[in-house]
Formats: C-alpha cells, structure tokens, sequence
C-alpha cells in the first residue's frame, strides 16, 4: 500500500521519537486512563505520543481509518487496540511494509504483526466479579446483569466470563436478565430499575463497565431501596464508583489497570525502537476493590477518577 | 397639488438578464381608481412590488404626498400606507382567517394574543365588508375564491391612503366581483388612491378613472376616463389591434362520437350524481359560482380526488380511473386552475415543465431521455404559445404570472390529449394572449379533439362553448346550447340552491 | 360583462349548516392523530399490564415518568422548532454541553446554586439563538445548520470538561432538582416536565411567539410580506427551543448527580420521534403540545414495557421501530385521499 | 395543435443576447455552490499540504480515497432521495444490515461469491423498497418511516447475526472486492465509487427516472396532475437509493473482512451532510452527483487531515462542525435574496 517510500520523515520526529497510540474509544475512563498512563511514561522516556480513538467501539471502519492516517504520519511505533481482530490485518501488514513495529494493548488483532500485547484477561475478570457476587449474596437467588455493550470483546468477555463462571460454581444463584445500555448512565439506569421492577427478588446486579455501574447505582438511589437489598457489583474505576462503594451503595467492583496498560504499551513500543523484543504478553492484572481495600497503596494505584 | 398622493418617475429594474421596468412613471391622486394594465410580463407586478417593499429598485423616485420616500421593506411600505393585495396567494394556510388577516398587528395584553378580540374584529371587518366568511375557520380549507377574498380583508383592513390590487378578481365570480366593487366605490369616497390591475377590460370602464398602460417594461401612456375606450386600450397594450371574437360558428352535431361519458359521479364533500356527455370536438363550458364544484368534478374524474360513485366511459368503453396517470394514459388530460400549486414546478426551468406530461415520448427503451428532440418541442410551444421567457433554460418562478399560464398550457399541448380539460385557462392572461388561446381551443376542437373549458368568465364561455354546463352546489342545474345561453340564464341557473331541482330538469 | 344582470341577491353559497359540518369535521381531523396516538398509548399500557403485572405498579408508573423527563423536555422545546418548518439536531448533544457547564459553573467555578442552574440554562439558549441566527440570517438549512451545532456541542462538551464526568458532589443540593420530591413519591423531574408542558402549552397557543411559530411554518413568505420580521421571530423560536434543551442538561445532570461529557447524541432522534409521533408535522405549520408529550410517553412506555419483560436488547429496536410505524401511520389515514 | 395556425409574425420577445447573459448567469448560479464547496476542497488539500508533509503522499491520498468510498457510495443514493425531497436516516443502519446478509449468503449459506454479493445488495433495495412503499403508499413522513426503519435495521443486524461479527474467513475473494488492486496502488472500493458516482450522474441527469426525481421535489403534486405515476416513481426512487446503501453493504464488509452488526449508525448523518455540502437542497428539487462527490471528498480529507496533524479527537468534531457551516454557508449567499 504505501507506494512511495522516498524516506521524508515526517515533521518534527528528527530527533523525538513518536509512538502513534490508536485506541478502541476514548470518551470512557477507562481510556482517559489509559492515555494518562501512556502520557506518564512517554514523559519519563522522552518520546512523543498521540492518543485516538474512534467515539464510539463499534466504529471499526473509522479506527481502521485512523490507523491508515497514523501509518501514513510514519511514527517510530504504533500501539494498536483492535477492535474487531481480523479487519485490521492488512493495515498491520501495511505497517510492517513500512517498517513501522506494532505493539499491541486491550485487545489484539490475529496477526503476527504486533510484538506484544498488554492487556488484560477480562474473562478472568468477569470471573472475580462472579465469586465476589456469589460470595456477597451467600450463593443463591436471582441476579441480574446491566450490559455495555453485547459485542465488543470488553463487554463480551466481562459478561461471559461472569457468566460462565456463575454457571460452572454456583448453581444456586440464577442470572434471570441481560440487557445492555451502551454506557449510558441514564439508559443503564432505566434498565436497573426496569429489571429490579421486574423481578422483586433480585439479589444482585452487576454492571460491566463504569456507565452500566453508575446506572446500576442511580437506579438504587432513585428507588430508595434499603442498603444491601441488591448487591451492586460494579467494573471499572472513577469518582462515582469509589464514592458509591464508600457509601456502601455498591458492594465493590472490579477494575483493570488501564494506568499500567498505558505504561506497558509505551514502553514495550520503546523497547521495540530501540532493537529490543519486548515480552510477548504483558499482564497488567485485574482487582477487586471495595470499601475495605479500597486505600491499600497496591490497590489505590490502579483507581483512577 | 393636496390631491397627488403618489409620484412615481424614472423607475427602473433589471433581473438577471430581464428589463423587467425601464423608465416607468405615473401618479395617484387621492380618491381615485388609476388602472394598470399591460401584457403578461410587461413590469405591472413588478413594479408594485417596488412600490410595497418587496422589490428595491434600480433607479427612480417615489414622491409620497410630495415627500421623496425609500421603501425598503414591507413594513415601512405598511406604515406609510401602502397596502397591497398580491397577485398570488400570501396566506398562512395553517391559521385562521382571523389570524391571517391580523398577522403582525395582534391585539395582545403583554405577550398574549387577546384571540377572542381578534376574532371579534375579524367578524366585524368581514361583516362590513360584507364578505361571507367565519373568521375561525382555517385557511387551507377555502377554495381559491375565498382565500382571494381573505387577502382582500386583510389589505382592506390597514385603512391604507393607496391599495394597490393586483388581479383581484382573477380567482372570482361575478358576486364576489361586484362586492368587491361595491367596496372600491366606497374607499374612493373615503380619499384612498386605488391602483388596480387587471386583465378583464371589461372592469376598467366600470371603475376606473384613469388607465396607465405599460408594455414591455416602458411606460406607453395614460388615458382619462373621457378618451378612453377598451380597443383603444388595447392596441396600447398590444401595440397592434385585436379584433373581438364571435360566438362559435361550428356545431357539434347530435351525430359525433360520444368521447367522455360521465354517469352519477358523487363525492363525499360536495358531488352530487353529475352526469353528462363530452362529443368529439366540442368545447363543452362548465359555469357556476365559486364553490359550485366545478373544479371537484373535474379532479373526480381524472382520479385526484377520491368519488364515492360513478363511472366514466370513454369511446363508449367504461374505464377505471384510480389515479391522474390513469386518465393521461387514457388520453384525458386536466389543467389545474391553481398553476401555482398544481400546475408548475416553480424551481424548474420552462423546458421541464413543457416535456413533464409527455417526458415519456422522448425516452428510449432504456430510461434515457433524448433531450435534443424534447427540446426542440420545448421551443416550437414557446414560440407559437409566445411565451415570454429569456429561453427555455430559465426558471419558471421568474415568468410573469401569465407566462407561467401559458408554460402549463403548452404542458398540456405537448402532451397530445384527446379530451383536455381547462380549467380557468385564462386566469391571469392578458387579452392578446386570451384570444390566442381562444383560438387555441378553437383549432383544437376543430381538429377533433374534446375540450372541457370551465371558466367564471361568462363571456368566455359563451363565446367559445358549444354547449355550456351549469353547476350549482354540487349538482348539474343546467344544460344549455350556445344558440339559447345568455348571461342571465346562466346565472340564473348557477343560483339554484337545489331546493328548485325539479324546475330545472332539461 | 354587464354585472348589472347579476341578480344580487344570490343566496350565500355555504349555508351555516355545511359550514357547520365542515369545521367539526376540520376538528375532528385535526385532533385524529393526537387521539390515534393516545389510542396507541393506552393500547401499549394495557397490554404490558396484562403482559408483565410489575408494569403497573407506582414504583414503575413513577419510573416510567421519571425516564421520560429528558427526552420529553427536549421534546417539548423541538416542537416549536419542528412547527416552524424547521429541525434540531443539536439537542441531544447541546444538553449535554449545557450539562457540562452547569458542572462548570456549579463545580470548578463554585457559584451559588441558582447561577449555575441558570448558567447551564442560558448555554441552551444561547446555542439555540447561533442556531437560529445562521438559519434565520445566514439562511443555512436547519438541518445542516443544527448538525454542525451537533458536532461542535459534542466536541466542546468533551474539551470543556477535559474528556471526564464532572461531579456534583461538593453541591448535594443538586440533586434534589431532578430527584427531590415535593409531591411524594413523585420526582421533581416529572413535575419539570409537566409544568414545563404547561407553559410550552401557554406559548404555544396563547402568545404571539406560538401564533408566529405556526405562521412561519405555514407560509413564511407570506408572514414576512405580512410585515412580521420574520428572522428575529425564528431566532427568537430557536433560542426558546434552546433553553429547553438547557433544562433537560440541568435535569440530566441532576438526576444521574454528574455531567457525563460524552452522552447525549442519539437523544435528539428520539425526542424528535416523539415529537412526530405526537402529529406535529415536520412539513410544518401544524403540532401540538399535548401530542408531544403523548409521544414522548409512548416511547418511554414501549422501551420500559420491553424491559420489564425481558425482551432481548437486539428485538427491541425492532420492535420500537415497527411502534413508530404504526403509531405513525394512522396519520397518515388522515392525509390519504385513495380513491375511495 | 396545429402550431401554423397561431401568428408566425409575433415577434420574438427575446433577443439572443440577453438570452445568452441570461443563462451564464443561470448556469453560474447553478454552479456557485459547486464551485465553492469544490473551492472548499481545494482550500482544506492546500492547507493541510502545508500543515503536514504526510499528507499529500499517495498512499495517504489513496487513504483518503478509500475511507470516502462507504460514506460517498451512502451519499450518492441518498442524493437521489433527498433531491425529491425526502430523507433516509436508515441507510447507515441499513449498510450493516446488508453487510450482516451477505456475511450469511456467503459464509452461512456458503452461496456463490457472485449470489450473496447480489443478495446483500438486493437486500438494501430492499429496505429502500419498503421505505419508499411506506412513504409514498402509506404516506408516512419520509422522516419518521426511515428512522423506525433505521431501528428496525440495527435490531435485525443484530438479531440475525446473533449479535456477533461475522467473519469472510472462508471466501478469500470476498476482500477483493474492496481492497484489491485492479489499478496499481488504488483500492477496488474506490474504483466502485467512482464507477457509481458515474452511473449516479447518467441516471440522475440523463434518464426519466432522473427527471421525475428533480419533478416529486419540485411539485409532487403538479407532478402527478401532469399524469406521472408519482407512488410508482418514488419507490422507484427509495428502492435505487436502497441499492447504493446495499452496496455500500457489501464494500464495507469486503473492507473490513467481516460484517460488524453494531456498526452503521451515524454513517447516514455524514452522509447526509456531504449531500447537503454538495449543494444538494433538502427542500427538494435541486442536487448534484458531482456536488455530492465533492461534498463527501470535504469530509473525508477534512477528518484524515485533522488525523495526520494529530489534533485531538474531541476537538475534531468541532472542527468538522464549523468547516460544515462554513461550507455552507456558500450555499446561502447564492439563497440570500434579501430586499436589494
Ligand atoms: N424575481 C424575478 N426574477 C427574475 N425575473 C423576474 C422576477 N420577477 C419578475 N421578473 C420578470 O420581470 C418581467 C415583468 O414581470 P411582472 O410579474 O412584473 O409582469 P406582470 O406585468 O405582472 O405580468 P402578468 O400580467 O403576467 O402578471 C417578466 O419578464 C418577468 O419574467
Ligand atoms: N379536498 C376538499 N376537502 C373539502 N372540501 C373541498 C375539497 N375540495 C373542494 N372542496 C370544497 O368543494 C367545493 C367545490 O369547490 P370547487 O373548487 O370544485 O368549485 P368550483 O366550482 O371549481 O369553484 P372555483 O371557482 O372556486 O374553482 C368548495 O366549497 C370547496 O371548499
Ligand atoms: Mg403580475
Ligand atoms: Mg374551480
């Protein structure tokens, strides 16, 4: 694709080095978060990045679209988080083409492309939501799940890994509803309360990123409902959430360490400019957090607002 | 000098590649009715616009009691007393007559519209006037004649010093006409300046003091009532002499086909069992007043309008109707009496409108259309029909309202029908143009095609109708033969409210 | 013609009785859509009370309310617009702008409650007057016009509050706005919206600003050559919308206690479905209050109907759309002249 | 008629010179909005040349060719439609939806390369067919019937899909479609858009379907007076716009190996908007191919060169947004025709 290599090095990377970042959304925290990481660490390591990502993570022709124009910039190195695996393939190859290295971060691309990829397991997470759900509503009754999305790998695997797992260890508890707001704090919570109308003996509700949490959270204030009626089990970080654990609105809530994502995703683009092969996968981890361990220093690093 | 009220010297105005006005001058004394009169395009709207705002001109004065004046919107031509009722409709369809005829002068308490007040002084407007209308009904409900009527109550309302009227009576029947008369009269009495424009000469030696004719944009001259006679005024206007037609010399006998048969045609608003018969080359008139349904009959039958009964045959064969593409299929055209609404598409230009009905006689096999061909059609009507348009390439809207007639007709010529039917084909037409569409119909009922000509001008109808239709709420009151029709039969007839039905049996 | 043959004393051609028939029917027509979507809404209550017996509970019925507030409030002000002939696009992501400078205000800049409110009120008016002045002035197409209005309140939004959620935290009074309830059991936000439904009611049918709505909806030729100035009346018409859209910010923010810079878009569709479900005419010239806010309840009735009863996300756009169609089509019963 | 028998002697009324003046002036007005949208264009490669070497190199350029081809093939339809006055909101959604079947033809259904293609595409003449039937038969606002068709296409996307991307892993060729190289270095997709721009152009200017689509937005209804089956045609129309958004199905897919149900909405807003930068009128009656392509190519040069100049993705929008006014803006000193 790129047809004309005649080496002219794009303005202003003479002498700093460039990492093009293009991520799956950035409107979210969770990829502000991200971006804050990245900015952190290029900071230390003296690079330039730039951070894009399409508004919304269904719109894989645009992020594809982005991924042209930063392979046309000619950065030193691109970090890529696919969202759809397979549309991105030949850009990848584009990008070798041009000898640009690619490190991948959140969600990878079936490729041999990138170098490595930061991320984490989010099935795994979805998980721990599952255990610590189980475990908050002494393993049986009826529990309910607010969506962000029914196709993006995040929100697939955070609701199917929460899933599966109540399926396999917990037969008590049944999942009596999934219905998906798109991140919408005022959607998600109108789903809440839909769902909690709709089946008085819910026990649980757990929301799969921070818009879906915070709805979940709204829609237990809007009702007026007792303390602890539903167990609120929330994902990601932010303001809203911590305060909702402090008040023990919500029961405690999962979050990745999109920080260290960030971090890991510049620095293993730096390692691969600089000739080194950095680590195929980089696990940036998962945690629980509520109100007890929310201030342990471990824990207080990987929150963010 | 205390009785001039209006100067006017030197006006011109230029569109695009149109003189529409050069040098145009006449003057308005208080109390008087000053006639404007002049081909289709010859500047008369153009030229009022100016006068109320609408247009600025290029270059002129405009002396106002003495006083040089700028007019340069609406407004300021409202508060100087300058009121006009527009040659096309200027109405608000989706608010009352009410609100139509107070719109911008609202009594109102704070922000709120005192509405009962305003519909009290609509009422009260509407009875002086002695026009027959409920202030509270919407607008898109009246028929052109009626919402005529409103914009005649909304220019009268302003107590204006000059109303300028342009073709007033165009959408009107002989009552509303000599209301309106009535109520000219009685302004001039009161001082206002009137400037009237029309193209029915008859009316201008029946109010007018003095006519100003313009052709062409310039100004020709002014006669006083003392001089002034209608042939004169013509050849005026046309610059040649027009001979006045006579009442049709062929017959239609008994024994031509039977073209369009219409038998027991119902609507639900308003038809009631109309039936006749069209022959080969008959120009068969359709009178009445305004309302009489006249324009429903004709919708009814081409399938515009929804009928509850009744079937039409043609060439003796019944036919089914459902849609206007099913009677232009069948050879039955029909020429709206609203061109503006539905008869032209303003924003296109001439050539389009001409080929619309016949556009499928110019396309091959494959959808492509062969422009050359239709535009030489284009071309011959525009010539032959003298419409006056800088080329066929120019857009409707700009034409003068009589141009813009003429661009239907010629629609309706390309399209080849066997049975067309006119509806108000004059309206808005100037005289040297009327006469050629009289003998436009002429020639096409001599060459065998079958006209329908519905018409409010009686004398149009009895020069040109073989046979001539009288309709009265909804029904049929009266069939009559040229030989035996006259004005008073006609309207006696089209007055039949129905409860004399039995009378009229003929 | 010698008019002098006339005889006169013609009798009136519409006598009072057809006149009579003739306006009740013009009623009848008029009020037809608003009663066919009624008739839809009560049909859609009935059939989710039988369907699912959560549906009519208070706690539902005031939830059902509650999430009709922001749509229905943005509904109300496009109404004006709508009648006008023209459309608002930026609603959706206006009130979020609107939303983000009353956090702003109230948040990074720690003014007194009511001038923050009012803040994020003027910033939905002032967008609705740009709005209006390029429509009215600059004459751009509404649609075109309102869609840039859309990108660039979206865009300000995100910079304006620095890409995250500004908290109401430091201000606990402002939550009471939308969520207090000073008739128990029932949010304030409902009563917003039911007391803004009463002015835009007023407005609309009492004042000159609504009797020049409809007129430039109507004809706005014909009302500028009427001597009304027709462009100040638009924008006038544009910015009131506006303020409209600055309350549905402030409610929004209330009630989810955040300004959330990235929602919003998506809502001006649905409120502008509301709107048109309610038989206000996009073409123009004809609306009305009461069928805005029927329209607004039907969407939230149907959305909240399909969740109680746990029909799946993916069937309930389609479901949503085949609704619209229907609650739609009996206007156009009204507008159709088949042939019988 | 007998075009002899009328006064041959009449004179002509016009002389070839104004003539002449007047229609330059005409066909000059005509292309103000053209040429300035197309000055637009020029103004933005210039400018962002300048701004960044990266820019005007060809694989950008054939970058920037190639994201335009979904959005400019939507575009080119919804000219069609738009130009009669109408509007599609649902050809974004619609895309996808034809993506989604041509995913099950081919992989699902394991038909023909050539069958599933034409089954996608047929399928965005369908949805166009039952738009134009509910719009011209049913008379629903062209609004309101294609936003409800909007969500019924996302809903069945999804629905049909099982709400999950379905992959071309198993049609290697299908990818060819829109990303091989019948010319060196430029993607098939873009060929396919300029080949459609052409075929846009011919049927638009040159046949009868062209004709009456100029004819419904000018006067639907002296268009039907004048005989032209106007329900008939207007389907017509929406089913060949239907057919554009079924083949923008079809290269989004082959671009992306893969139907992505979710994707879609938003498409026809910019769309919509590269229509209306192209000079094309929503009023009705007025349009072009070429202002459409031009109209499209503005906002994807516009977007990439913000991209490459690596400005901020939440100041975009605004930029995007005010480059939109400003474009046109054009439009309305042409319509501008204030008292002088
Ligand atoms: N807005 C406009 N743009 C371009 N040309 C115009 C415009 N308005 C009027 N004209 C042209 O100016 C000339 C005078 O038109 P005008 O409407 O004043 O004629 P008129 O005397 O009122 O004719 P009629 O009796 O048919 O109404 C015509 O040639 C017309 O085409
Ligand atoms: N679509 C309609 N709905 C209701 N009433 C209608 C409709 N069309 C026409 N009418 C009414 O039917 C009556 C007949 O109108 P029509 O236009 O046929 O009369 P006409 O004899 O042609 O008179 P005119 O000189 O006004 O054209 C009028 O009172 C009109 O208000
Ligand atoms: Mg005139
Ligand atoms: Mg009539």
């Amino acid at each position: 694709a790129s047809g004309s290599n005649t080496a002219a090095p794009a303005a202003g990377n003479s002498k700093e080095l460039y990492i093009a970042l293009i991520s799956k959304g950035f409107q979210h925290q969770f990829w502000q978060a991200v971006k804050k990481g990245a900015e952190q660490r290029a900071a230390k390591l003296g690079v330039k990045v730039t951070f894009e990502g399409p508004a919304s993570e269904t719109e894989v022709d645009a992020q594809l679209q982005m991924l042209q124009a930063a392979i046309d910039k000619k950065p030193d190195a691109i970090g890529f988080a696919a969202l759809d695996p397979k549309a991105c393939i030949p850009l990848l190859d584009a990008a070798k083409a041009a000898k640009i290295p690619v490190v991948e971060f959140d969600a990878g691309c079936d490729s041999t492309v990138p170098l490595s990829i930061a991320k984490t397991d989010s099935k795994a997470a979805g998980a721990l939501a599952a255990d610590n759900m189980a475990r908050l509503i002494g393993g049986k009754g009826e529990v309910g799940i607010v969506g962000h999305s029914q196709i993006n790998s995040t929100g697939v695997e955070r609701r199917d890994g929460f899933v599966n797992q109540i399926k396999a260890k917990y037969p008590d508890i049944k999942i009596v509803d999934i219905q998906y707001g798109d991140g919408d704090h005022l959607k998600s919570a109108d789903i809440a309360k839909a769902m909690i109308a709709a089946h008085p003996n819910l026990k649980g509700l757990y929301g799969t990123n921070e818009g879906s949490a915070i709805g979940i959270v709204n829609a237990v204030g809007e009702l007026g409902l007792a303390k602890g009626k539903v167990t609120v089990v929330g994902f990601d970080s932010g303001q809203a959430q911590m305060d909702a654990i402090t008040s023990g609105v919500m029961a405690g809530a999962i979050t990745q360490n999109p920080i260290g994502i960030g971090e890991q995703t510049v620095q293993a683009a730096y390692d691969a400019i600089k000739g080194k092969t950095p680590e195929k996968i980089i696990d940036t981890g998962f945690f629980w957090y509520d109100a007890k361990n929310m201030t342990e220093a471990n824990i207080a690093a990987v929150l963010y607002k | 000098m205390s009785t001039q009220l209006l100067t006017v010297s030197g006006i011109s105005k230029s569109f695009p590649g149109v003189k529409a006005l050069q040098d145009v001058q006449f003057e308005l004394n208080r109390g008087e009715v000053l006639a404007l009169v002049g081909e289709n395009g010859a500047g008369k709207s153009s030229l009022m616009k100016i006068l109320s705002g609408i247009y600025s001109k290029d270059s002129g004065t405009i002396l106002f009691e003495g006083q040089e004046v700028d007019i340069d919107s609406p407004k300021t031509a409202q508060k100087l007393g300058i009121s006009i009722i527009h040659q096309e409709m200027n109405l608000m369809p989706h608010l009352t007559v009410a609100q139509n005829i107070f719109i911008g002068r609202e009594p109102r308490v704070g922000i709120f519209v005192r509405e009962r007040l305003l519909s009290r002084q609509a009422s009260e407007l509407l009875t002086r006037l002695g026009i027959d209308l409920d202030p509270d009904t919407l607008v898109e409900g009246l028929t052109v004649a009626k919402q005529q009527m409103v914009e005649i109550a909304k220019a009268l309302s302003f107590d204006a010093k000059v109303l300028i009227m342009d073709e007033p009576t165009s959408a009107l029947t002989v009552a509303e006409t000599e209301t309106l008369f009535t109520l000219i009269e009685a302004l001039k009495a009161t001082g206002t300046g009137i400037i009237y424009i029309s193209h029915r000469m008859d009316e201008l030696r029946r109010i007018t003091d003095r006519v100003t004719v313009l052709r062409d944009g310039h100004y020709i001259g002014t006669l006083e009532k003392a001089d002034f006679s209608i042939p004169k005024v013509i050849e005026m206007m046309v610059g040649r002499p027009i001979e006045e037609g006579a009442r049709p010399t062929t017959r239609v006998r008994e024994a031509d086909d039977i073209v369009l048969k219409v038998e027991g045609l119902n609507t639900r608003s308003l038809l009631k069992d109309v039936s006749f018969e069209l022959r080969r080359g008959e120009i068969l008139g359709f009178s009445g007043l305004m309302g009489a349904g006249r324009t429903e009959v004709a919708r009814a039958i081409i399938g515009a309008d929804p009928r509850t009964s009744g079937t039409v045959e043609i060439n003796g064969k019944a036919v089914s109707i459902k849609k206007p593409s099913d009677a232009v299929a069948l050879g039955l055209g029909y020429l709206s009496e609203d061109r503006k609404q539905f008869g032209l598409l303003l924003e296109q230009d001439v050539n389009t409108n001409i080929l619309l009905a016949s556009l499928k006689d110019y396309t091959d096999g494959l959808g492509f259309v062969h422009t050359n061909k239709g535009k030489q059609t284009s071309r011959r009507y525009v010539d032959s029909l003298r419409i006056k348009t800088p080329s066929i390439s120019s857009t409707t809207k700009n034409l003068s309202g009589g141009n813009q007639q003429k661009v239907v007709i010629a629609k309706w010529l390309a399209r080849d029908c066997d049975i067309l039917i006119f509806d108000e084909p004059t309206r808005g037409i100037d005289v040297g143009a009327k006469e050629e569409i009289y003998r436009l119909l002429n020639d096409l009922a001599a060459e065998g095609k079958s006209i329908i000509m519905i018409s409010s001008e009686l004398p149009e109808v009895l020069k040109l109708a073989h046979r001539i239709i009288v309709m009265a709420n909804g029904r049929i009151t009266g069939v009559l033969d040229n030989e035996e029709a006259s004005q008073a039969k006609i309207m006696d007839f089209a007055t039949r409210m129905g409860h004399e039905k039995e009378a009229v049996q003929l | 013609m010698n008019a002098s043959t006339v005889d006169t004393r013609a009798p009136k051609i519409v006598d009072p009785e057809t006149k009579k028939t003739r306006s009740v029917s013009n009623f009848l027509q008029a009020k037809l859509q608003q009663s066919l979507a009624f008739a839809t809404l009560v049909v859609l209550l009935i059939f989710f009370s039988f369907a699912n017996t959560a549906f009519f509970t208070w706690s539902n019925i005031s939830g059902i309310l509650l999430s009709t507030a922001v749509i229905g409030i943005l509904a109300l002000g496009t109404t004006f617009v709508i009648i006008t002939g023209g459309i608002d696009l930026s609603i959706g992501t206006g009130m979020t702008l609107a939303a983000v400078m009353t956090g702003i205000f109230l948040v990074n800049m720690d003014l007194p409650l009511i001038v923050g409110v009012l803040g994020g009120i003027a910033t939905g008016g002032l967008m609705g007057f740009i709005s209006g002045f390029n429509i009215a002035v600059l004459k751009l197409p509404p649609f075109i016009a309102t869609l840039a209005m859309m990108l660039i309140a979206q865009g300000l939004a995100l910079v304006i509050s620095g890409v995250r959620p500004i908290y109401f935290t430091s201000v606990p009074d402002f939550k009471q706005i939308a969520l207090g309830t000073a008739i128990p059991g029932l949010p304030n936000a409902v009563l917003i919206l039911f007391g803004l439904a009463f002015i835009a009611y007023l407005v609309l049918s009492k004042t000159i600003l609504g009797r020049y709505t409809f007129a430039l909806g109507s004809n706005e030729e014909a009302t500028r050559l009427s001597g009304v100035d027709t462009r100040r009346w638009k924008i006038m018409v544009y910015t009131f919308s506006g303020l409209f859209t600055g309350i549905a910010g402030v409610v929004i923010a209330s009630r989810l206690d955040s300004a959330q810079p990235q929602l919003g878009s998506g809502y001006e569709l649905q409120a502008i479905a509301a709107v048109i479900i309610g038989g206000t005419s996009l073409l123009g010239g004809r609306g009305s209050i009461l069928g805005t806010l029927i329209g607004a309840l039907i969407m939230s009735v149907l959305i909240n109907g399909l969740r109680i009863m746990s029909i799946q996300t993916e069937w309930q756009n389609v479901v949503v759309g085949a609704v619209i169609l229907v609650a739609v089509f009996s206007d156009s019963l009204r507008r159709r002249k088949a042939i019988f």
